[in-house]
């Protein structure tokens, strides 16, 4: 198989996690902070798919024996750049929601209800 | 195709008179009355002949054929008011989209007593729906709304029993339920009954009928109850002797719980109408009890009792309509259908006065009106049958005819004239054009029901139930015999004696109406002479327990109940994200626990 | 030759030439966005049609697949296509009467992206990619919600931005144990390696993706945002978010879940969830007092139904469901677009304001009734077909249960949509008129006149749902369009 | 046909004489129970004649005038419909007892539309009362006409007296139970004590008749004597055997004394609570008396 059981198991750990961060904290750049924590897991994830324990990185050259999968990590910078986008998008409204209420706390914000 | 055509020329015709009426009022009143006019000649020339369409209009295939002679009757009694009615709608006060809905109503209900296949039935009858909600929408909103609630549930029990009917039968042709089970086929039957009983306003569908009847513009109303509901019963005609007519003609405890549900339906509607102070809610009361009759008889499934309800219901049709029309005319003058604020009118509109009177001589069924012979081959039925019970309810009702019937007649027209009436006039012609024309038939098949029973009989022999014994004049049962000429021709002489005996005596003087009997008082404005207010105080005082039994309480709860269910379910959405993530992350596990256990254990 | 691949590169083009633009002439975007939309559109009918006869597959890098990203329409991701470009077109076509949300220029980038991202889903047929058009998607919504500079906007946009990014996470989750187990990112290739996965990653793999797309189309319990997004975002948006992208949810939620995965607790759970949905969002509807919210509310019982309808799975529920998609896209649209112009005009929000409009403006309470009456399904309105059809097609199963919840759903959602008929008819002498600039209402009248000749007509339309559903269908001929041919 | 037609008459006047002696006789035996003199038994025929000479009586309008008409009319075709005993079926042959039923109602309902226009209070109270009350004894008339007609299988009244012509096979016997509802019932179908609410005198001042005068008065009154005819005689007929034209005579005097001396010594129930007894004790024994026709058949 391509990868251990540990990866895996922190990969799940993270995406709970932060799942469970952006379910219970009020404050809004704490809450981004879980939703982050759970991309990076889903990225280990991803990750781990492709990996094959002891393997180099997929360069083409002489040597490659037993190289780890390239689709995955090449999913994974897409990945990331998407994270880093919604990141963006989420502290940009984040800072306006600052702007508007002078608080963060997102208790604050439930005016939208029922 | 005629049928085709003249459904088109009632669409066209709507949607011109819409656009018409934004150029001038008297254009839009002008293509309203042309296209009415031409529909009622298309479809009357009609008579006798087999008709239909079939058009694709790719999703389905709709169907239109004048299977059952019903739908010829039907459809003429349809047209007819809708023409007396869209010409009476002139005098009033309407929206330009009013005679557009009119004509779009009618021609559903054109489309609906030929429908043949199921599709098209619903279609139509969705049709009929819609657009007589606009029509009572022009008068009241509320009660349009209430209206299309009740309706739209009977159109999807119907629209049920249709779907299951296509699952087993796979065809959408209303002819086919051989291999169901017995079950099935009742429970597909009452569905279907269910339906048409909110159109027909059978109890406990009838709460709707109440506002809609009260609310609805004057002249539209008389179309309600003269035609529309007329069309619960052709579903009833249609489900009980076609589509279900093996069924139906062998399951007698099925037939005699229907035809209790109408004679119960014929009693307390019946009773209701006693209480009402709105002459039009009452009128609304003694329709729901007049179809209970029709109910009762088309049930019990016998020759006689068919033909007695299919007589009723032609009776119901010119009677409900004639007196809807008079109220309408009055209405129209007096500006209220309240019958506490109204008397005296007799010397004011006597044709309105004339119309009412023999609606109300019909609508008790006193002979030689069109109301008796079908009352009477009814109780003749009842009783051949054995059930002496439910003949003794539907006498019982009709003797409640006779209380809220003269109730209105002397509301409206007798009793002290109110001084604020004293310049009013007669109605306009579009009012008493109608009264006059519906007079004729309420006396011609009086004294001649056989014009009316040749034509149910041709709808006995084609579904092959029986005949019944009779002629123009005449009605025989193994019971006893009705013949409605000697009837009419002995009251004519008794009239005519009576009349002379009453020459016979002195002259007599025209008094004031405040002349009268009062023990000495002298009487003016001030005094209260019109007993109308609880009229029937007293009997409201003895059956007080019957009459706060009332199922709209149940009604009522449900209703709130939804509105309450409604509230709650709501706060579901508490606007915290982090609730939603909850429900995200529970849901998510819990799916994974439930179908994973189902995989790994 | 028309290439799928131009509808994301005009688009792209468009939406960076705006965005070029707009430093030296001002106010141009709407008049692009337009442009661009229209020529989308029109490339996208053309492939559309053209799939009717035969399937478009479009190649990048030169390899067949499963080795790279292809685009393929075929007739269900075609009808899909339509819609979406379609209602898009519209909006666009309402905004260039309409004012914009400001700032304007990047609005309309973000319209044109959104779009682009909506197409792309339902265009391609690479798992990895879909998730990509599917962020851009998502992306360009949550800006697009929250950039009206008010409290509801923004606090819309936060929620919406905190649960789609979970469920699109689990959607990630989803591609990684997928690709683990079959190496191949390729929609038709996994598909057809099915037998071989391991069954309890399929599982999780198809509770993963059906969590993530149920929050994407607004299925019961992972809306939250839903109500709060429509509500808070302006009405060109609430009518993109119902017409456009909560279709692109669908849209990938059916592809991903009868194409890709297609196991049979599917058909369970689609029912489940989406009658579910209904019924509790047409409850809740009962009781709002705001127009939009009632409306997010119907939009979300909608979608529920539809996905319930899909559930059943038989080729003429597939028809019926696709039927009422479109009719509901067609009446929510044109029912937030009015919302929009009365807001324009009067800036009020509450049900009980809107007393009289529809007596004192004839047009507006015209096409308010029109497309009302659509979706309550009423007779000589296309929705009147839709309804029927699913009703027949859930009786011809035998799910009674369904048929009876869906008709009691039906009989709520009729009260309240009445209702509000009856408060745009009351008689209020204040009742304010309203300046409808025809070319605003243009897209409306489109509508109306669309709802109207499939009303009397439907059969001008369903050849093709029923293609599409055929298609949908049958999961094989799509794997053997994209890897056997 | 001239013969038939003064045939027709002729029993028409008779039983119009017959009916005012019978209402002449009444007031007399009522007038002997109360020890009171009382007028002698032609009294009504003079009154009838004095009212039809009388002229220039106040008039509410036509309907007002035509009330009695109607009434009168009403009484004379329910006469035609109903054998007088064997002795001359009339037309009763051509309408069985449901269309009697509804005829009955005619005249009643003239009357109604009469005292309406005269815009009396009194009178419009006196007639909802009427209907009230008929809510009360149609039905418990109805359920006990009804055992003897389902017994013989017929619906028509001139059968029914066929096959009855013999003493001892009068319906009375075996359908004692049903004919002792039907009897409480025409009590209250004729109006008498205690179920005299809708003249009530000392209430309600005559009720319907309270503006009648004159000729107007004068139909009325030969209404009313037609009226005892034929609603005793429907009874005669369908439980007494009918008769020959002496023994039905003899039958429906006997019948109306006896309710006559009832009325004599009767108070009168208050609307409700009449209506409420015939739905308590008259209609259950009209019910049980089906019962036993249906268990017996």
């Amino acid at each position: 198989m391509n990868g251990g059981a540990m990866f895996y198991g922190a990969a799940i750990a993270l995406i709970i996690g932060g799942i469970m961060i952006a379910a219970t904290k009020r404050n809004l750049i704490k809450i981004i902070i879980g939703l982050n924590i759970m991309e990076t897991g889903v990225n280990l994830l991803l990750i781990t798919t492709g990996y094959i324990s002891g393997g180099t990185a997929p360069i083409m050259n002489k040597t490659w024996t037993k190289v780890v999968d390239p689709i995955p990590q090449a999913l994974v910078l897409t990945a990331i750049v998407i994270g880093v986008a919604v990141t963006a998008m989420a502290l940009s409204i984040v800072v306006r929601i600052y702007e508007k209420n002078n608080s963060l706390d997102i208790r604050k914000i439930k005016e939208m209800r029922w | 195709m005629t049928l085709f055509y003249i459904l088109l020329i009632l669409f066209v015709g709507g949607i011109l008179t819409y656009l018409g009426a934004k150029i001038s009022k008297h254009l839009g009143h002008a293509i309203a009355f042309t296209s009415s006019t031409l529909s009622l000649y298309f479809h009357s020339i009609l008579y006798g002949k087999l008709y239909g369409f079939t058009i694709d209009i790719g999703l389905f295939k709709l169907h239109a054929v004048a299977f059952s002679p019903l739908s010829w009757l039907i459809g003429e009694i349809v047209v007819v008011i809708g023409f007396l009615s869209i010409l009476a709608s002139f005098k009033e006060k309407h929206s330009d989209f009013y005679y557009l809905s009119v004509q779009f109503l009618l021609a559903g209900m054109l489309l609906f007593v030929n429908a043949y296949d199921s599709i098209t039935l619903f279609l139509s009858l969705e049709l009929v729906t819609l657009f007589s909600f606009f029509g009572i929408w022009d008068g009241r909103k509320e009660s349009a709304v209430k209206y299309l609630i009740w309706n739209l549930l009977g159109a999807y029990f119907i629209v049920a029993a249709i779907a299951i009917l296509y699952r087993f039968t796979g065809s959408y042709f209303m002819n086919e339920v051989h291999y169901l089970g017995k079950a099935q086929k009742l429970v597909l039957f009452l569905l279907l009954f269910a339906g048409f009983a909110v159109k027909s306003a059978l109890m406990p569908f009838h709460v709707w009928v109440k506002d809609a009847y009260r609310d609805s513009p004057h002249s539209f109303t008389a179309l309600l109850s003269g035609a529309v509901s007329k069309i619960g019963i052709f579903g009833y005609f249609l489900i009980m002797f076609y589509t279900f007519a093996k069924f139906f003609i062998g399951a007698k405890y099925l037939q005699l719980t229907l035809a209790w549900l109408g004679g119960i339906t014929a009693l307390f509607a019946g009773i209701y109408a006693t209480t009402k102070d709105d002459s039009k809610e009452l009128l609304a009361y003694s329709s729901i009890s007049q179809l209970g009759y029709v109910v009762a008889g088309i049930a019990l499934a016998t020759p006689l009792s068919i033909s007695a309800g299919a007589f009723q219901f032609v009776g119901h049709a010119i009677f409900e309509t004639l007196l809807f029309f008079t109220i309408a005319s009055v209405a129209y003058r007096t500006g209220t259908t309240r019958m506490t604020e109204l008397g005296g009118l007799i010397k004011k509109m006597p044709v309105s006065f004339i119309g009412l009177l023999f609606g109300i001589i019909a609508l008790s069924g006193i002979p030689p009106t069109v109301g008796f012979p079908g009352k009477w081959m009814l109780y003749e039925s009842f009783i051949i049958e054995g059930r002496i019970l439910l003949a003794a309810v539907i006498f019982t009702a009709s003797i409640t005819a006779f209380l809220y019937s003269f109730r209105l007649v002397y509301s409206i027209f007798l009793g002290p004239l109110p001084s604020k009436y004293e310049d009013l006039k007669e109605a306009p012609f579009n009012f008493t054009f109608p009264i006059i024309v519906l007079l004729i038939p309420l006396l011609l098949f009086g004294v001649q029901p056989g014009i009316v029973l040749y034509y149910i009989d041709r709808f006995l022999s084609i579904f092959g139930i029986g005949k019944i014994e009779h002629s123009y004049s005449y009605i025989v049962t193994s019971l006893g015999k009705f013949n409605a000429l000697y009837v009419g021709i002995v009251f004519a002489a008794a009239f005519v004696f009576a009349f002379i005996v009453y020459l016979l005596g002195g002259r007599t003087r025209k008094v004031h109406q405040f002349d009268n009997f009062t023990a000495g008082e002298v009487v003016d404005e001030s005094y209260k002479l019109h007993y109308v207010d609880d009229f029937y105080l007293f009997l409201e005082r003895e059956i007080k327990g019957f009459l706060k039994l009332r199922i709209e309480s149940l009604y009522d709860w449900l209703s709130k109940f939804v509105d309450g269910l409604g509230d709650a379910v709501r706060r579901v959405y508490s606007g915290s994200h982090g609730d939603y993530i909850v429900y995200l992350g529970f849901t998510l596990l819990l799916l994974i626990l439930i179908y994973g256990g189902k995989l790994w254990f | 030759m028309v290439n799928p691949i131009l509808i994301i590169a005009i688009s792209l083009f468009g939406a960076f030439f705006i965005a070029l633009i707009s430093p030296f002439v001002k106010r141009t975007g709407k008049i692009i966005a337009f442009l661009t939309i229209g020529f989308d559109l029109y490339i996208g009918a053309s492939l559309a049609l053209k799939s009717l006869r035969t399937p478009v597959i479009a190649y990048t890098a030169g390899f067949k697949p499963p080795f790279s990203i292809n685009l393929v329409v075929e007739p269900f991701s075609a009808v899909f296509l339509l819609i979406v470009l379609t209602i898009g077109f519209l909006i666009s076509l309402y905004y260039l009467a309409h004012p914009g949300e400001e700032p304007e220029d990047k609005f309309f980038t973000l319209l044109i992206l959104n779009l682009m991202g909506a197409s792309g889903i339902i265009m391609t047929g690479d798992l990895f990619n879909l998730f990509v058009f599917f962020e851009i998607t998502a992306i360009s919504s949550y800006a697009l919600v929250s950039i009206r500079k008010q409290k509801a906007s923004l606090e819309g946009g936060i929620k919406y931005l905190i649960i789609s990014s979970i469920g699109s996470s689990l959607f990630l989750v989803a591609i990684a144990l997928l690709y683990g187990q079959t190496g191949t990112l390729n929609i038709a290739d996994i598909a057809a390696k099915l037998p071989f996965i391991n069954k309890s990653v399929a599982l999780v793999a198809f509770l993963l993706i059906l969590v993530a797309f149920f929050v994407e189309s607004e299925i019961f319990p992972f809306n939250g945002w839903a109500p709060d997004a429509y509500q808070g975002a302006g009405e060109g948006i609430s009518a993109l978010l119902a017409g456009v992208i909560s279709k692109a949810g669908l849209y990938a939620l059916i592809r991903l879940t009868f194409t890709l995965l297609d196991l049979p607790l599917r058909s369970k759970l689609l029912i489940v969830f989406g009658i579910m949905t209904f019924l509790i969002a047409e409850l809740s509807a009962l009781k709002q007092k705001r127009v939009k919210r009632m409306l997010a509310y119907s939009s979300i019982g909608q979608m529920g139904l539809v996905v319930a309808i899909f559930g059943i799975g038989t080729i003429p529920a597939l028809k019926a469901a696709i039927f009422q998609g479109v009719n509901h896209a067609v009446s929510k649209v044109a029912l937030f677009l009015l919302v929009g112009m009365v807001i324009k005009n009067l800036g009020i929000y509450k049900l009980d304001d809107y007393k009289g409009l529809g007596r004192k403006n004839p047009l507006l309470g015209l096409l308010f009734s029109l497309a009302i009456l659509n979706l309550l399904g009423f007779p000589l309105f296309a929705g009147f077909w839709s309804k029927l059809s699913i009703l027949l097609s859930t009786g011809k199963q035998g799910l009674y249960l369904l048929l009876s919840l869906i008709l009691t759903g039906a009989i709520v959602e009729v009260y309240y949509y009445v209702r509000f008929m009856k408060i745009l008819y009351e008689r209020n002498e204040e009742a304010s008129h309203l300046e409808i600039h025809l070319l605003e209402a243009m897209p409306i009248i489109a509508m109306a006149a669309f709802i109207i000749i499939i009303g009397v007509n439907p059969g001008l339309i369903t050849p093709l749902f029923e293609k599409a559903s055929e298609a949908i269908f049958m999961k094989f001929s799509y794997i053997n369009l994209v890897i056997g041919g | 046909m001239v013969l038939k037609i003064i045939e027709y008459l002729g029993i028409v006047f008779g039983v119009i004489i017959l009916g005012l002696l019978y209402g002449g006789i009444a007031r007399k035996v009522i007038a002997r129970i109360h020890r009171r003199y009382g007028p002698p038994f032609y009294q009504n025929i003079l009154d009838v004649l004095k009212l039809f000479a009388k002229s220039n009586e106040a008039s509410h309008g036509v309907m007002f005038n035509l009330g009695p008409v109607i009434a009168f009319t009403g009484v004379l075709v329910s006469l035609f419909f109903i054998p007088l005993g064997s002795f001359r079926p009339l037309f009763s042959f051509e309408g069985d007892i449901f269309v009697v039923f509804y005829l009955l109602v005619v005249a009643p309902l003239g009357m109604a539309l009469g005292a309406g226009e005269g815009a009396n209070p009194n009178a419009t109270i006196g007639i909802a009362r009427g209907l009230t009350l008929m809510l009360g004894y149609e039905l418990v008339f109805f359920l006990s006409v009804l055992a003897p007609m389902i017994h013989h299988r017929t619906a028509s009244i001139a059968t029914l007296v066929t096959v009855q012509s013999a003493f001892p096979h009068w319906n009375v016997f075996p359908f004692f139970i049903s004919a002792f509802a039907g009897l409480i019932a025409l009590h209250g179908m004729m109006g008498e004590k205690p179920f005299d609410q809708v003249i009530a005198p000392h209430e309600i001042a005559s009720g319907p008749m309270v503006e009648y005068s004159g000729k107007f008065l004068g139909l009325l009154q030969l209404y009313h004597a037609v009226g005892i005819i034929v609603e005793t005689g429907l009874v005669v007929d369908i439980f007494f055997g009918g008769g020959n034209w002496l023994t039905f005579i003899l039958k429906t005097f006997f019948l109306f004394i006896t309710l006559v001396i009832i009325n004599a010594v009767m108070p009168r129930f208050r609307i409700g609570q009449a209506v409420k007894f015939y739905w308590k004790y008259p209609l259950v024994i009209s019910l049980i008396g089906l019962l036993i026709v249906a268990i017996w058949r």
